[in-house]
């Protein structure tokens, strides 16, 4: 249960998820039949399969394909209500997450002088990406054309009305494909935002806008193609991830780095104080990001089903666990148990569970986001200041480094023995390679990308604001404005 | 005439601004300052980015008085706002040579 | 698809809906065939609707109606639970449009001092409108005897219970009457609200009372039922309004500007600084009011169907299209592109879109926000100023001027030629005709309201606060309290 | 109407039921055929409800047994997937109403240095409760064995997968039992957050974790299993009690009086100045407590259907009305109306109608809410004062309170003659009864359990912290941060 | 030259500033505080807590000027100031025995 | 005894507080102002409402010292919160009559 994809894409669907089969098979060192029982398993998550499916698939894997073609043809794909009423909530969950959510966690964090800056281009940015995927980001991710890294067709949603459809994860089951569009744009409008979290305080905000336009067709169209697309290459090799840990989490916070790299770090870093202007806004923020964060999960099921409510629970108990234990850690660190400590625990617990968010009991979830909040930890307050690189507000260290943690670790709490869904065909080893896989791809794609992207930023707006501007704070010297008239 | 500051800790504020009021003194104007001591401040950490300023938030109180009140007035202050720990404050003594009422013109002593 | 009505009403909106289509058809000098054709287009969107009621449709206006009424009958009409998941889902999220939303976007406009003031009128009017909604507000606009402009009956909600059903826009399909009721209720309770935008910081608190339960008698209610109920006025003209934009928004608008006329400028304006006080709060207002704009505008459709698709994606879009043209103009014009520029164009593209909302495809309400953008800003940056009244906080400039270029673009975006969902029955021409008739009534009658409601006002209450607590701020005077005590 | 229960108790829901209308039948002095009919009025609730059942329920409370639990063994109970997708919306608008909302609502009501403290442990305890509760506290609540006080089983969540589902209270009507297990988990966290009301600004972070594991263990399961579980102590006695105002709100109010009784005054109470540092962050709480309230209310219904759209109405008017009554009070007293009145209204009005959301007719509620208003109005501003206990934000005089209030009220307005969806059955008097009964044991049980969580928290952490570290705040001193640094 | 120090209601700011720029004061130094003196405050209440701390808010002006513009400087300053109504504030003059200009290291009168 | 007030720009906060302490200044106490001067400051505008006021926040630092440390103060200030631009600030120096230590009652120059 890796990713949606539309209706023309169905037919696809079928004999690329028999490919995937088939790859499966090999590195598993199995045949036919293992791979239909893994899609069995898959099936088993749809509580509407019918019996004439699940039989199908019983049978070896080169049936299944034009067995399920053929029903899937034959049986009329019908839109619940249900359905489109959930996926229209999670749609917009995920725009609370990004404003006010994002734009209130990240801005809280940065100086005074920089809040509007902070969230002003946290905004503009997820514009920008909304328009442009109407224009051709969803042509590139989600095409009725295409290959392993990329799709094509559909430019500007073209045949696309308010009666067309898209798959969901269940045969004969759809959604208004507006809705998934929709849905999926507000993916590529986050992800885009999140990268900004390193560069705040003294990119300039023509800059970051020509980044967002380059980064978001260079990298991001094409990983969000590889791993929801049917065909995509991710999705071939049957890498675990429910709700874009790798293209969301581990693309931003990889990007993040880079682009700080690139950037420099702020002046005065690691001298001045730099103490976040009010921890009462990342409050708000952090609240906001998790509630938003069910659309992002349990929205990732498609429909309003068991799959949901799995990936709901999850979302809450990685969460919590992962909160508690960053306070925890602290604590055993000879510290304090900090605000801002269970701030970043509970976004690091959310970004490890998103892979994970289906793919995993509620105590495999409570591990995962345990553990993630534990590395975490570490790499911002012990790694990253001996690193000395100014990511300012940690996209990296916890985006980043929670998102890889998030994907090695549903290969685990994936198994049946750690109480995931999983039926154990493929085993922990095998899997953890496809997802490592995965992981190193989109690191590699990502981190290219964006040197790309910041260079062409660099060539056309100078990338960053003149030294006075980033004293005097970029909402003054960027727009003209303050946050506060008190 | 005599312009008194004094520094203090902000939660002896109520106390210091009762006690003047009970010996006379009818005006005063208050902000709030960040002191920085003898006395050590908090340490705060955010995500490992460790800082300890030693900048105290304080309250500064402005008296302009006439010279013969000024004395009870430095006393006033001194053993109210005490608490016998360190970072209590201070107390500085200027010479004022003039002071307005803007609502009156009223200068001088009057204009207290 | 211009507004929803009740069970009751349903024989009357066929009858309506036929007198509608004859009426359309005087206006195009057409027949009943093209009639017909048009209600053929609005069936179409509902994916539900049974082959009878299509080849109904073909028919001539005449037969159709003798038809659909009988169908009606005959069929039994059914809850959806995934509408009514829906519908409650967007109730709320109109609820959050008003407080928290906008109560932090107007809050934050206003200087410190003002602060609680404007969050406690909008809450207070907002609660106002609730109590006075169920006890005659429901009746006079969706009560189930009535006529062009207004209607009776219902009065507090007598004969509803939670068996009660209400009509959606597609036969046989109903929601639950009470969450129609509370549905709408949250319009009369954001509308009036929106009405104080322009008054904050120096309108009595009882004042703002008097004027709220005056308004909303004699222009709200009215207005609603001329809009939305089968039979009103404009409803039967024909007017293309998908969630609002005339009754809520041009309505609003124009009662702001008359309500600051007659109210006067505060004191000290054009010569002190009278700067936001918190552009962060304005923020998250922006993106509150952005999240909540959908259960405005996708609830519209009533249903979870791929209307209210169509109408999300366009709220979408129209919005982020706008904010970043206003930065642009901003820019053209030699100044930076500010944060406040940027929520005024969310606003701004939010307006112009809601009566377009499933009315245009996507590239239609794109360009539809970006018109609405640069004129906004032309209005309240240039000509404002020249005028010199003092509508504090834009209501006019944004949600009249904005609603206004919405109502007449919708006629625009609307035609299949601009890649709208209209079959292009009645002609662009033909549609500027009616929206603008729509529009001019509106603009009418509300400006007459608002002055009673004012005049009212201030024979009860003396309407502005004396200039002591204007200085000193209302938050102490008309409240004694403090917004902040640091 | 009074609770969910799971489909493993399905069965044992019949047998208690039967009882319960047994025991109400004893209480009335009446029969099985006074039994049988106080069923009925419940099934009408449910419209999808069979013919077949509800003649079954016209017979005799003992053949009502036989032929429902028949009735239920035939019928596969169904999903629908819109009240998969109601439910699922409504589980995170709990978790809206407790970050940020509690956490803003309290928070801007303490002063500057203790707003992160006061945030950190609402996150915190809920996050705890989280955990706890999918460990055991589900079990205790809602396993599949149990008595009238507590329940046990499914430890750990055992047996339950993304297929198990849970009943509702229609026949046949069930939601994925994760779905349900979150839901509740909600109510569990939010009712030991809002214990905190009481004791911020000087309880010890620790003291405030291991409260909250005692507390939720021999307080809120075992109450939360008397009130909602099949079986349970109250819902045998036929208390009306639609989204716990019991278990949540009295239970929690109560339990803050006792806990700052035993924690003592802040020091300067009293004397200093303790006015709230940021009254917009308690205004922006209230509006999402609000919005929040709708998943609390509405989503108790447990289906997306009128019984919901009769609650979120309730649950706005009765809100409205509580709001703009406590201003109205306030300038009755002579004061000026205030925004904190107008929070504190809009609260008081909340809590009030949460026993009655679904078992009242908008105008009860609008009654309820007002006069919940008025004597929590009484309660805070004059007696607590005389009683000079401090309970630092009105947790007990506006949840405790309030609950009573709605509590004893909810018998009133359910019935018929005040408009309520009753059938006068079991009249107002006895009803009345049965709600005291409900009242009285929780007031007892929260005391106690409150007074044994409260002295092992002193024996572990010292529950207090020191004079030096209230003084500077515990933001400093327990968190090492700062709230803002502007 | 003198230090002038004038507390004044803060609306009047941009008026007094004004007036002051008029006359020849290049610069100044503006703080906000909170006056205590004649003038009542508001009453607070916050759930039945009633503040009335006396406490309002004010703007604090300091002014560095040569002996010769100090007489009128107080003098724009206590007519465009007052409103005539109590709490219109106050204005002390003190001496200043040396004043530096940061960026030059000019001292004296051609410092302010 | 002299009381030194410096107005500085807030960035330099640090550095100059960090020089004064290596000098043997062990208190001072310090405020965020509003600056008017020769710097020009940045316009604001809010939607088409444009503001220039010129006021600029800078930090006021205030050190109480003895006659013989007052020269190397100056000095020290002066260079470290010199940027050589236009708005870095100024120093005054006001004769102080007396100092009292709240916490012990000391006076004098060993209260500073
Ligand atoms: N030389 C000084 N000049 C101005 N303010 C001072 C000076 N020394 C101390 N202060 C102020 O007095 C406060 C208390 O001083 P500190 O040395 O901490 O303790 P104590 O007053 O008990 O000696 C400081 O925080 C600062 O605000
Ligand atoms: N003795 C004083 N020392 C310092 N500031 C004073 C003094 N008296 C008054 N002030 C300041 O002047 C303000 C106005 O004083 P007040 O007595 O209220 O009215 P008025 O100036 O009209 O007599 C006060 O709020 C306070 O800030
Ligand atoms: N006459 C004055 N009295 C009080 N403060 C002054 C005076 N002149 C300047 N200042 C303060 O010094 C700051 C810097 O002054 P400015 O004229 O801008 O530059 P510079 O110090 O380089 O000449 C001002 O912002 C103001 O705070």
């Amino acid at each position: 249960m890796t990713g949606p994809m539309t209706q023309d894409m169905s037919d696809r669907r079928e004999s690329t998820m028999n490919h995937r089969l088939a790859g499966i098979g090999k590195i598993c060192g199995g045949i036919g039949a293992l791979g239909a029982s893994l899609f069995a398993a898959t099936a088993a998550f749809a509580q509407d399969a019918t019996a004439a499916a699940t039989d199908a698939a019983v049978a070896a894997a080169e049936t299944v394909t034009e067995a399920a073609t053929a029903a899937a043809e034959v049986a009329a794909a019908t839109v619940d209500k249900g359905d489109t009423a959930w996926m229209m909530t999670a749609t917009l969950l995920v725009l609370l997450m990004i404003i006010p959510g994002l734009a209130l966690f990240y801005g809280g964090l940065t100086r005074t002088k920089n809040m509007l800056s902070t969230m002003t281009q946290i905004g503009a940015v997820a514009c920008f990406a909304m328009l442009i995927w109407v224009m051709y980001g969803y042509g590139m991710a989600f095409g009725p054309e295409g290959n392993a890294y990329v799709s094509w067709g559909k430019w500007f949603l073209s045949g696309v009305d308010a009666s067309s459809q898209a798959a969901t994860f269940t045969d004969g089951v759809e959604i208004p494909e507006y809705v998934f569009i929709a849905f999926q744009m507000t993916f590529a409008a986050i992800t885009v935002a999140l990268v900004l979290g390193s560069v705040v305080e003294r990119m300039k905000f023509s800059a970051v806008m020509v980044f967002a336009l380059v980064w978001l067709t260079i990298v991001y169209f094409p990983v969000a193609h590889m791993v929801w697309a049917g065909g995509g290459l991710f999705f071939e090799m049957g890498a675990l991830d429910f709700a874009g840990g790798t293209v969301v989490h581990i693309n931003a916070g990889v990007s993040a780095l880079v682009a700080a790299l690139i950037l420099g770090n702020r002046i005065g870093y690691g001298k001045e104080v730099m103490a976040p202007h009010s921890l009462t806004m990342t409050g708000i923020g952090t609240g906001l990001l998790w509630v938003g964060w069910f659309g992002f999960n349990a929205g990732s099921a498609l429909e309003a089903n068991g799959s949901a409510g799995l990936a709901m629970i999850n979302t809450f108990v990685a969460t919590a666990s992962a909160g508690l234990t960053w306070m925890v850690v602290e604590r055993a660190m000879g510290h304090k148990g900090s605000a801002l400590g269970f701030c970043s625990g509970i976004i690091a617990g959310l970004v490890a569970v998103t892979p994970a968010a289906g793919n995993s009991g509620p105590f495999g979830a409570i591990i995962l986001g345990a553990v993630a909040s534990v590395i975490c930890f570490f790499f911002v307050t012990v790694i990253k200041p001996k690193l000395g690189y100014d990511d300012a507000l940690d996209a990296f260290g916890i985006h980043g480094i929670g998102g890889i943690v998030g994907a090695l670790g549903t290969a685990i709490v994936f198994a049946p023995g750690f109480g995931g869904p999983g039926d154990g065909s493929t085993g922990i080893g095998a899997q953890l390679g496809i997802q490592a896989a995965a992981v190193g791809t989109t690191i590699v794609w990502a981190a290219i990308g964006t040197v790309v992207a910041m260079y062409v930023a660099k060539a056309l707006t100078g990338l960053r604001v003149s030294p006075e501007v980033e004293r005097e704070g970029l909402d003054l010297g960027e727009h003209g404005e303050r946050a506060y008239n008190y | 005439m005599k312009f008194i500051i004094a520094i203090i800790k902000p939660f002896k504020l109520d106390e210091v601004r009762e006690a003047l009021g009970a010996i006379g003194v009818a005006g005063m104007t208050v902000s709030e300052v960040k002191g920085f001591g003898r006395q050590k401040g908090q340490t705060e950490i955010y995500r490992g980015a460790e800082y300890s300023t030693n900048m105290l938030p304080k309250v500064k109180i402005e008296v302009a008085a006439s010279d013969s009140l000024t004395p009870l007035i430095i006393e006033t202050i001194q053993q109210v706002a005490s608490t016998e720990a360190i970072g209590d404050g201070k107390i500085f003594v200027l010479d004022l040579s003039e002071a307005v009422r803007i609502r009156t013109g009223e200068a001088g002593d009057t204009a207290l």
